[in-house]
């Protein structure tokens, strides 16, 4: 979408006296690709791109490699979201991660983002892309020779197929108008609803097939924005030693297990663990049943208000059925 | 590590159902364990001697013994192994009595579950550490929040004994709700006779500071180390100037001031003295009712004052006082009756709670001790008291006995006749309660000799009828309805934790039940101390009680608070959590969870931000420690490396 | 891991207990004291209070072939520690219900409130949990190999 | 009203009759402590045999025909003035519907002619699919043997043109009447449970 | 304010009661609310059908909420305070004994609907202020007293509106149409109307104390919002006469009378002449006050 390119790069234009750095995407080592962009001088935001390649959440980057807490007279750092990215952003405000003050949010409405894995397996010999954009309910792509049509439905990211929030839930300039969600308030997670029709021992079966190609490559974790502990994470602690470096079920299982529970009702389902696991696992799914869960019991979603303490950092003596 | 293994036999207690031989013989397999064997009673002196002797012997490191529970002997056996060399922590003990012999009688399931027991307590013992406690020392001063009988007595004693005391209090005077009350039941003593010279004694008390019309505005810091902000509140009156002459209450211009002091009966002034024996006997502007507040002129006190006291510009201070103990003694409220719309729902002037009466009879009060109906002044010729309005009333959320109405109405009853010889009194009572000292006889004789007529039933609605009022109730001895002309009526209200107790709890980190009465540390054995260290409890802030428990009270805090004076240092538990720093990421979310606010910031010299733990504040709950992302806190003694030993020993 | 052919009701099978210190463990001491008879698969290990539960503990047992997990505390609003069976209760339900949903039995994880004078509470908690980890038989545990015929295709 | 003279609490004692009160009326009996509030609160107590409270206090002692025989059981006019001001938080109105409830189930009314006009209500609306009230007040007064109550009104309720002559009959009484139908079969079922 | 809901006169406002349900359609119509009556409603089963199961009775009342639920209403109005217990009572069973009530009903329902009191539409949904902005006939100077009976407000949980004890529903709406209202305090006592037939003894003692009081007071009207009770005070007044050889003769108005008439609505639309206390001479005043003021305003 050119237009929103276009107001996204005025826009921080605008307002760069105050910023030290505008966090963005641009285009990657090919057309297809969209790789994070880091812009320190104004003359280099017309490097900024939004398309539906741009699936990266971009919030892991302030904590990760900034340290974007307060600090006077700290010029502020610039970042695009998209709903799901915005959300993160909200959760690391409220563990005070970063600060709100050091942040020049520009929200972007977002019709989804594309899973080249699909993409690419149902037209390998794509290449050479001009634009893509979302059409109704199609991915246009046009290249030199012609413009490719693909269902929606086949080629966007899973998470973007269930997605409740695709309008930022946080921001300073929303680029472009509100956009109605894919999928309501209040409906189950589908993916996780197909999994539960299935018996138990089925579950544990779909578990052990897809954890078993887990490589332990912590990919998943590192690309986590809420995996905050980073260096010092007990997946790969010696004291404690909560995981040994054998590779069974066991340790897959486990694995995955710490992960989620760690995200426990701070996980804004992003995708992103999911994006990058190099084997295809659906690691997302875990933590989409657990906030499926933490809505059901404590009626909460992360990400949505910073003011608020994640559930399982605070208690409520009156609660009961507990 | 070299672990020795002591399985005990506990006389037949363990040995009739485990084979403790098989146990021990067995746990020469597991890891580290070069010594074990089973003994008659371990716990017996020569039972520990032979612990020791192998520790000697064997050059053990650490040991294990199975016996009964730890809850029982853990202390025992931490001494035993102390006075052999080691480290009172380098010791584990397996449950094999309460959680294994004592409960099955299959000999050969029991035998393998003792085996598995003290393989998990070999298992947690291997990554055991050597601990030691700290000593801090203990400042020897004493806060007092409250200024009510209880607080007073705790202060009075704690000053006697030479301790700095500190009293905070929330009104301009200190007095509490006893300085309201005419007579006590049952001698019918003068209250303000008793509770004065008391009231007096604080105030020339030269180890007695008082802060009066102060609030606590922040505690932290922990026993023997309390740091308390206190919030001095604004009393438009420079208090060391004041004499406390009264002209500027005399000239007030401003007269329909609400009267706290008399519950609303009668109005005040605007600046005030609560009541003439008040401590301290200085004015106090309401900035609700100033005329210079509220409409911006007047000044009459100031141009009045001999000696230029007031003070327009004055605002809240706070000021912070360092303490080593704290006695709570915030005392109560009463109930408000306006829920009650069956009778009345505050709508009727001549329905009037009993603390409102009570300021009636008193010489002191509104009508100078005369009773006098507040709608018309007359004399009243019928008088009903209505018990348990707001007691034993699980509709209104107070389903418990305030404990003193039934005695207090007795008081007020009796005192009515005397006042008023042809005044009726009726008493609508369901259960009367008077299990006290000369109590049960008090509330006789206000029947027998006194003649007031009790009934036995509650009181359905209460509405007027002319001048007078129907009070329309049940007789249910009789099982009929009765109704009864009144020309005034008295609600007698119970008793709730007061205004703000809970908010209170929260900065003193001690717990209160659902009502908001503070939780004593355990109901029949620790009845002043909370589960928050050198914090304690007086008076009515931890249940209703009469004036003799809660001055009961006052001298137990006062005891506890000198009996942990009466050391200079304090030895720290050292099973705390501790923060391991290179791992820590500096999220707070220990912080956040700490019950008792003992884990602080910390930064260090790269400007980093970590997670400290005040080891004398620290209980040693382990929540940080469950809840910490790389557990970087570790709860010392019980770490996840221990549990997950014990874990592993068990699965995988 | 486990290989076990299905359990007999006979065969003991292997319960681990989290008991905090100041309640459910002496709830379980006062049970012993009484000699209320109880079944004999638990295995109890004593922490502070179960706000010292780390949810990990329960999922590492039942992982590595813990046939049943049972976490127990003081009533709430009777914590030792005032506040932290609350934050317990939370976690111990979301990851209950949590559970089944990577095909663990919730039935084999349970949480409960037991003081130190409820011998009988205990006796009984125990017993119901025994008989329940019984009649769902030892944890069939993960297969190392995956029979990729036998699974499940969801996407 | 019959007094009670001796009373054995073990001999008289029928639990099955505090469980049975307890389970139709969702309410447990043994909360009332005997304020009273109930009977100062009730218009009727006055025409009761047993006020409010003793009726609370019979069930908590299980005594069944002594309860259920009780006219105040059916003339209570569940006004909810008990309820409301119950410091128990017991729905005392719901307890003595209850009580009525059983007392026909065990053919135990006291007040016949209160049943009586129920039985008549309820007919006249199986029957019309609502309440035809100039019929109903007449089967009933020709039933209870006092032809000549009210009959001062009669004639100016008939002056102001309020009297129907003739039912309305609903078009859907035949569904209404299957109501009562499968009503009374579910209560034979439920019975023998 | 909802424009268009479902309405049940119920069985009294179809026979005895016929002016309270004339005025309770005129008052809606003039306040532009659309009340489309239940289509073949039937008896809600009121005490009689309680007494032998509550089931019994949820299940006939629930035959008109089914029917309003089908009609596509999600709100139900009432004017008898006995039918909105029967109304809501089908409600409560509902959630309590779902299977029990859904075969006897045999008939879809959602119990989703939300049943009100015409008092509660008055009060909640059209509001004191905007009835008090429309009237044209205040009724300045008279005092009526507010009577509400046993059930509109209780017991709490149930009836969700208005205070147990002092309910001031009815006192504001009074107040809203220019009238006096004394402090009444068997606002909420029971008149005894379930024994009108059967025991008129009771009848005659409660409503006589009712009356006394109302005098007591001041009063030149008594306002009510249930057909039982006016029927009781009004048609049984001579009964309470007779018994007490007292000479009562005290108006009972329909809460919907007094304001209809006070909005202007002609008294013969509101039904005032089908009540046996003659309310003519009050109203009269009211109209000869009002055509004072309006002759001065026009001279």
């Amino acid at each position: 979408m050119g237009s929103k390119t276009e107001a996204l790069a005025k826009q921080f234009e605008k307002v760069f006296d105050d910023l030290e750095l505008v966090i963005g995407w641009e285009t990657g080592f090919d057309s297809l690709h969209a790789t994070p962009a880091f812009i320190r001088q104004p003359s280099a935001l017309g490097r900024l791109i939004w398309n539906p390649f741009c699936s990266h959440n971009l919030s892991g980057y302030l904590t990760k490699t900034l340290n974007a807490t307060a600090q006077e007279d700290a010029k502020k750092i610039g970042i695009c979201v998209k709903g799901c990215d915005s959300r993160s952003v909200v959760a690391l405000i409220q563990e005070k991660f970063i600060s709100r003050e050091r942040l020049y949010i520009a929200g972007i409405p977002c019709r989804g983002t594309v899973d080249l894995r699909r993409l690419m397996r149902l037209k390998p010999s794509l290449k050479d892309v001009n634009t893509v954009h979302i059409e109704g309910n199609e991915l246009a792509v046009e290249t030199a020779r012609q413009t490719h049509r693909f269902p929606l439905q086949d080629v966007l990211l899973r998470k973007c197929l269930q997605c409740r929030y695709p309008n930022p839930v946080l921001y300073d300039e929303l680029i472009g108008e509100p956009l109605t969600p894919r999928v309501t308030e209040g409906q189950a997670p589908p993916f996780v609803d197909k999994l539960e029709a299935h018996s138990l021992e089925q579950r544990r079966v779909f578990w052990e097939r897809e954890l078993d190609r887990c490589i332990r490559c912590y990919a998943c974790r590192n690309a986590c924005p809420l995996c905050v502990c980073q260096d010092n994470c007990i997946l790969e602690s010696r004291m404690p030693k909560w995981l040994s470096q054998r590779s069974g079920m066991s340790e897959k299982f486990f694995f995955h297990m710490i992960h989620a529970v760690h995200l426990a009702g701070r996980c804004t389902e992003c995708g992103e663990c999911e994006r990058v696991c190099p084997m295809e696992i659906p690691v997302a799914l875990m933590k989409e049943k657990l906030n499926q869960v933490v809505k059901e019991l404590l009626d909460y979603e992360a990400g949505l208000n910073p003011e608020t303490q994640p559930p399982l950092l605070t208690f409520d003596p009156s609660e009961t059925g507990i | 590590m070299r672990i020795g293994v002591f399985v005990c036999r506990c006389g037949t207690n363990i040995a009739n159902t485990v084979d403790t031989e098989a146990v021990a013989n067995k746990a020469l397999e597991y890891p580290d364990v070069t010594h074990a064997t089973d003994y008659m009673y371990t716990c017996s002196e020569p039972g520990q001697q032979e612990i020791q002797q192998a520790i000697k012997e064997h050059a053990l490191q650490g040991i294990v013994v199975a016996a009964c529970s730890p809850r029982m002997h853990e202390a025992t056996f931490r001494r035993a192994v102390e006075k052999a060399g080691l480290n009172r922590y380098m010791f584990e003990q397996a449950n094999i009595r309460e959680h294994c012999s004592w409960i099955s009688s299959d000999i050969e399931a029991n035998t393998r579950k003792a085996m598995d027991l003290v393989r998990m307590s070999v298992e947690k013992l291997r990554f055991n550490q050597p601990l030691f406690s700290s000593y801090v020392p203990i400042n020897k001063r004493v806060l007092v929040i409250g200024g009510g009988v209880a607080g007073i007595q705790a202060a009075l004693d704690c000053a006697e004994g030479g301790l700095d005391v500190v009293m905070v209090e929330r009104e301009s005077t200190i007095g509490g709700k006893m300085a309201k009350l005419d007579k006590t039941f049952p001698t019918i003593d003068c209250s303000s006779c008793i509770l004065g010279p008391k009231m007096v004694d604080v105030a020339q008390n030269d180890n007695i500071h008082l802060y009066a019309y102060s609030e606590i505005d922040s505690v932290s810091g922990y026993i023997g180390n309390f740091k308390v902000g206190i919030r001095k509140k604004a009393t438009y009156v420079d208090w060391d100037a004041c004499t406390g002459c009264g002209l500027c209450t005399e000239k007030c211009p401003a007269k329909k001031c609400y009267d706290r002091f008399n519950e609303g009966l009668g109005t005040t002034t605007a600046i005030n003295i609560p009541f003439p024996q008040a401590i301290p006997k200085k004015a106090c502007i309401d900035a609700d009712y100033c005329r210079y507040f509220t409409k911006g002129k007047c000044k009459v006190c100031q141009k009045l004052c001999p000696t230029s006291a007031i003070r327009f510009e004055m605002e809240d201070e706070i000021v912070t006082e360092e303490v080593g103990a704290i006695v709570v003694a915030t005392g109560y409220d009463l109930f408000d009756d306006s829920v009650y719309g069956e009778y009345g729902g505050g709508h009727y002037p001549d329905v009037i709670s009993a603390m409102q009466y009570e300021r009636l009879l008193s010489a002191a009060g509104p009508t100078g001790g005369h009773i006098r109906r507040p709608s018309d002044g007359k004399a009243p010729k019928d008088i009903v008291w209505l018990s348990c309005i707001g007691s034993r009333d699980a509709s209104v959320g107070r389903p418990y006995c305030s404990g003193i109405c039934c005695m207090y109405i007795a008081k007020q009853a009796t005192m009515t006749r005397d006042h008023l010889p042809d005044c009726n009194c009726y008493v609508s009572y369901m259960d009367i309660r008077a299990p006290g000292k000369n109590y049960d006889e008090f509330v006789r004789r206000a029947q027998e000799e006194y003649g007031v007529q009790y009934f036995r039933g509650r009181v359905g609605k209460i509405y007027p009828k002319g001048d007078r009022l129907i009070v329309q109730g049940a007789d249910t001895l009789l099982g009929i309805q009765i109704e009864i002309e009144a020309d005034l009526v008295v609600l007698a209200t119970g008793i709730e934790p007061s205004d703000g107790a809970r908010g209170l709890a929260e900065k003193l980190r001690i717990s209160y039940d659902d009502y908001g009465f503070y939780m004593e540390s355990h109901p029949k054995l620790r009845p002043v101390e909370t589960n928050t260290a050198g914090v304690y409890l007086s008076g009515v802030c931890q249940g209703p009680k009469d004036i003799p428990a809660s001055v009961g009270q006052g001298s137990a805090a006062a005891a506890k608070v000198q009996a942990l004076f009466s050391r200079d240092t304090i030895e720290t538990d050292p099973q705390v959590a501790n923060v391991k720093e290179i791992a820590c990421i500096g999220c707070g979310k220990c912080i956040d969870v700490c019950p008792f606010g003992a884990i602080q910031w910390k930064t260090l010299r790269d400007g980093s931000q970590k997670a400290q733990v005040l080891e004398t504040v620290c209980q040693g709950c382990g929540l940080c420690n469950a809840t910490c992302p790389p557990k970087a806190i570790q709860l010392q003694h019980c770490t996840d490396d221990q549990i997950l030993a014990e874990v592993n020993a068990l699965c995988g | 891991m486990k290989s076990e052919a299905a359990s007999t009701p006979e065969q003991e099978l292997r319960i681990v207990g989290f008991l905090c210190n100041w309640c459910s463990y002496g709830g379980a001491d006062t049970a012993g004291i009484c000699r209320f008879k109880q079944p004999t698969d638990l295995r109890i290990i004593r922490i502070p209070c179960t706000g010292r539960m780390d949810p990990l503990f329960a999922v590492k047992a039942l992982i590595y072939g813990a046939d049943g997990v049972l976490v127990s505390g003081c009533h709430p609003k009777d914590c030792h520690y005032a506040v932290g069976n609350y934050y317990a209760r939370r976690r111990m339900e979301v990851l209950k219900r949590f559970l089944p949903f990577i095909g663990i039995d919730t039935g084999r994880f349970r949480y409960s409130w037991v003081s130190a004078s409820e011998g009988q509470l205990w006796q009984q908690v125990v017993k119901e949990f025994s008989e329940q980890i019984h009649r769902l038989g030892a944890n069939p545990g993960l297969h190392e190999k995956i029979d990729v015929e036998a699974s499940l295709f969801l996407f | 009203m019959k007094r009670l003279h001796l009373l054995s609490l073990q001999q008289t004692c029928d639990k099955d009759f505090i469980h049975r009160v307890e389970k139709e009326s969702g309410q447990q009996v043994s909360k009332c402590y005997q304020c009273g509030n109930c009977s100062a609160s009730c218009n009727y107590t006055y025409v009761y045999d047993y006020p409010v409270n003793q009726i609370m206090r019979l069930i908590q002692l299980g005594q069944k025909d002594v309860v259920l025989q009780a006219r105040s059981v059916w003339l209570c006019a569940n006004c909810q003035a008990c309820s409301t001001r119950c410091p128990c938080n017991i729905d005392v109105a719901r307890v003595m519907e209850s009580l009525r409830i059983i007392s026909v189930e065990e053919g135990m009314v006291s007040k016949k002619k209160i049943k009586l006009f129920y039985d008549e209500f309820l007919s006249s609306v199986k029957k019309h699919g609502r309440v035809f009230e100039t019929g109903l007040i007449a089967a009933y007064n020709i039933k209870a043997l006092k032809p000549f109550t009210d009959a001062d009104l009669g004639a100016r309720v008939l002056k102001k043109g309020k009297l129907e002559l003739h039912p309305h009959n609903i078009k859907g009484r035949k569904d209404v009447a299957e109501i009562f139908n499968r009503f009374e079969a579910y209560s034979k079922n439920r019975d023998i449970d | 304010m909802a424009k268009r809901i479902a309405y049940y006169p119920g069985c009294s406002c179809s026979g005895m009661a016929i002016e309270y349900d004339q005025s309770t359609r005129v008052l809606c119509d003039a306040l532009g609310i659309e009340l489309v009556e239940i289509s073949d409603w039937n008896c809600c089963g009121s005490t009689p059908a309680h007494s032998y199961d509550p089931l019994l009775g949820a299940a006939l009342a629930g035959r008109n909420l089914a029917i309003a639920e089908a009609q596509g209403f999600d709100v139900v109005m009432t004017p008898c305070p006995s039918c909105l217990r029967g109304l809501k009572n089908a409600v409560k069973v509902y959630e309590e004994r779902k299977q029990d009530f859904l075969d006897l009903l045999q008939m879809p329902f959602s119990g989703r609907i939300r049943i009100i009191s015409v008092l509660q539409l008055l009060y909640e949904d059209v509001g004191p202020e905007t009835i008090k902005n429309r009237v044209q006939y205040p009724f300045t100077g008279k005092a009526i007293v507010p009577y509400y009976g046993c059930l509109l407000t209780r017991p709490p949980e149930f009836a969700q509106f208005d205070d147990p004890e002092n309910p001031v529903s009815l006192d504001e709406l009074l107040r809203a149409v220019g009238a006096t209202v004394p402090d009444f305090a068997y606002k909420t006592e029971c008149c005894g109307a379930a024994y009108g037939v059967t025991e008129n003894d009771i009848v005659g003692k409660l409503t006589g104390r009712l009356l006394d009081m109302a005098r007591r007071v001041g009063a030149d009207a008594v306002g009510v919002a249930c057909p039982l009770c006016q029927q009781n005070l009004d048609l049984r007044q001579s009964q309470v006469n007779r018994y007490w050889r007292t000479k009562f003769r005290m108006p009972i108005l329909y809460i919907t009378q007094v304001i209809g008439y006070a909005l202007g609505i002609d008294s013969e639309r509101l039904g005032t002449k089908k009540l046996f206390i003659s309310p003519d001479a009050l109203l009269r005043d009211i109209c000869k006050h009002f055509e004072k003021v309006d002759e001065s305003h026009l001279g």
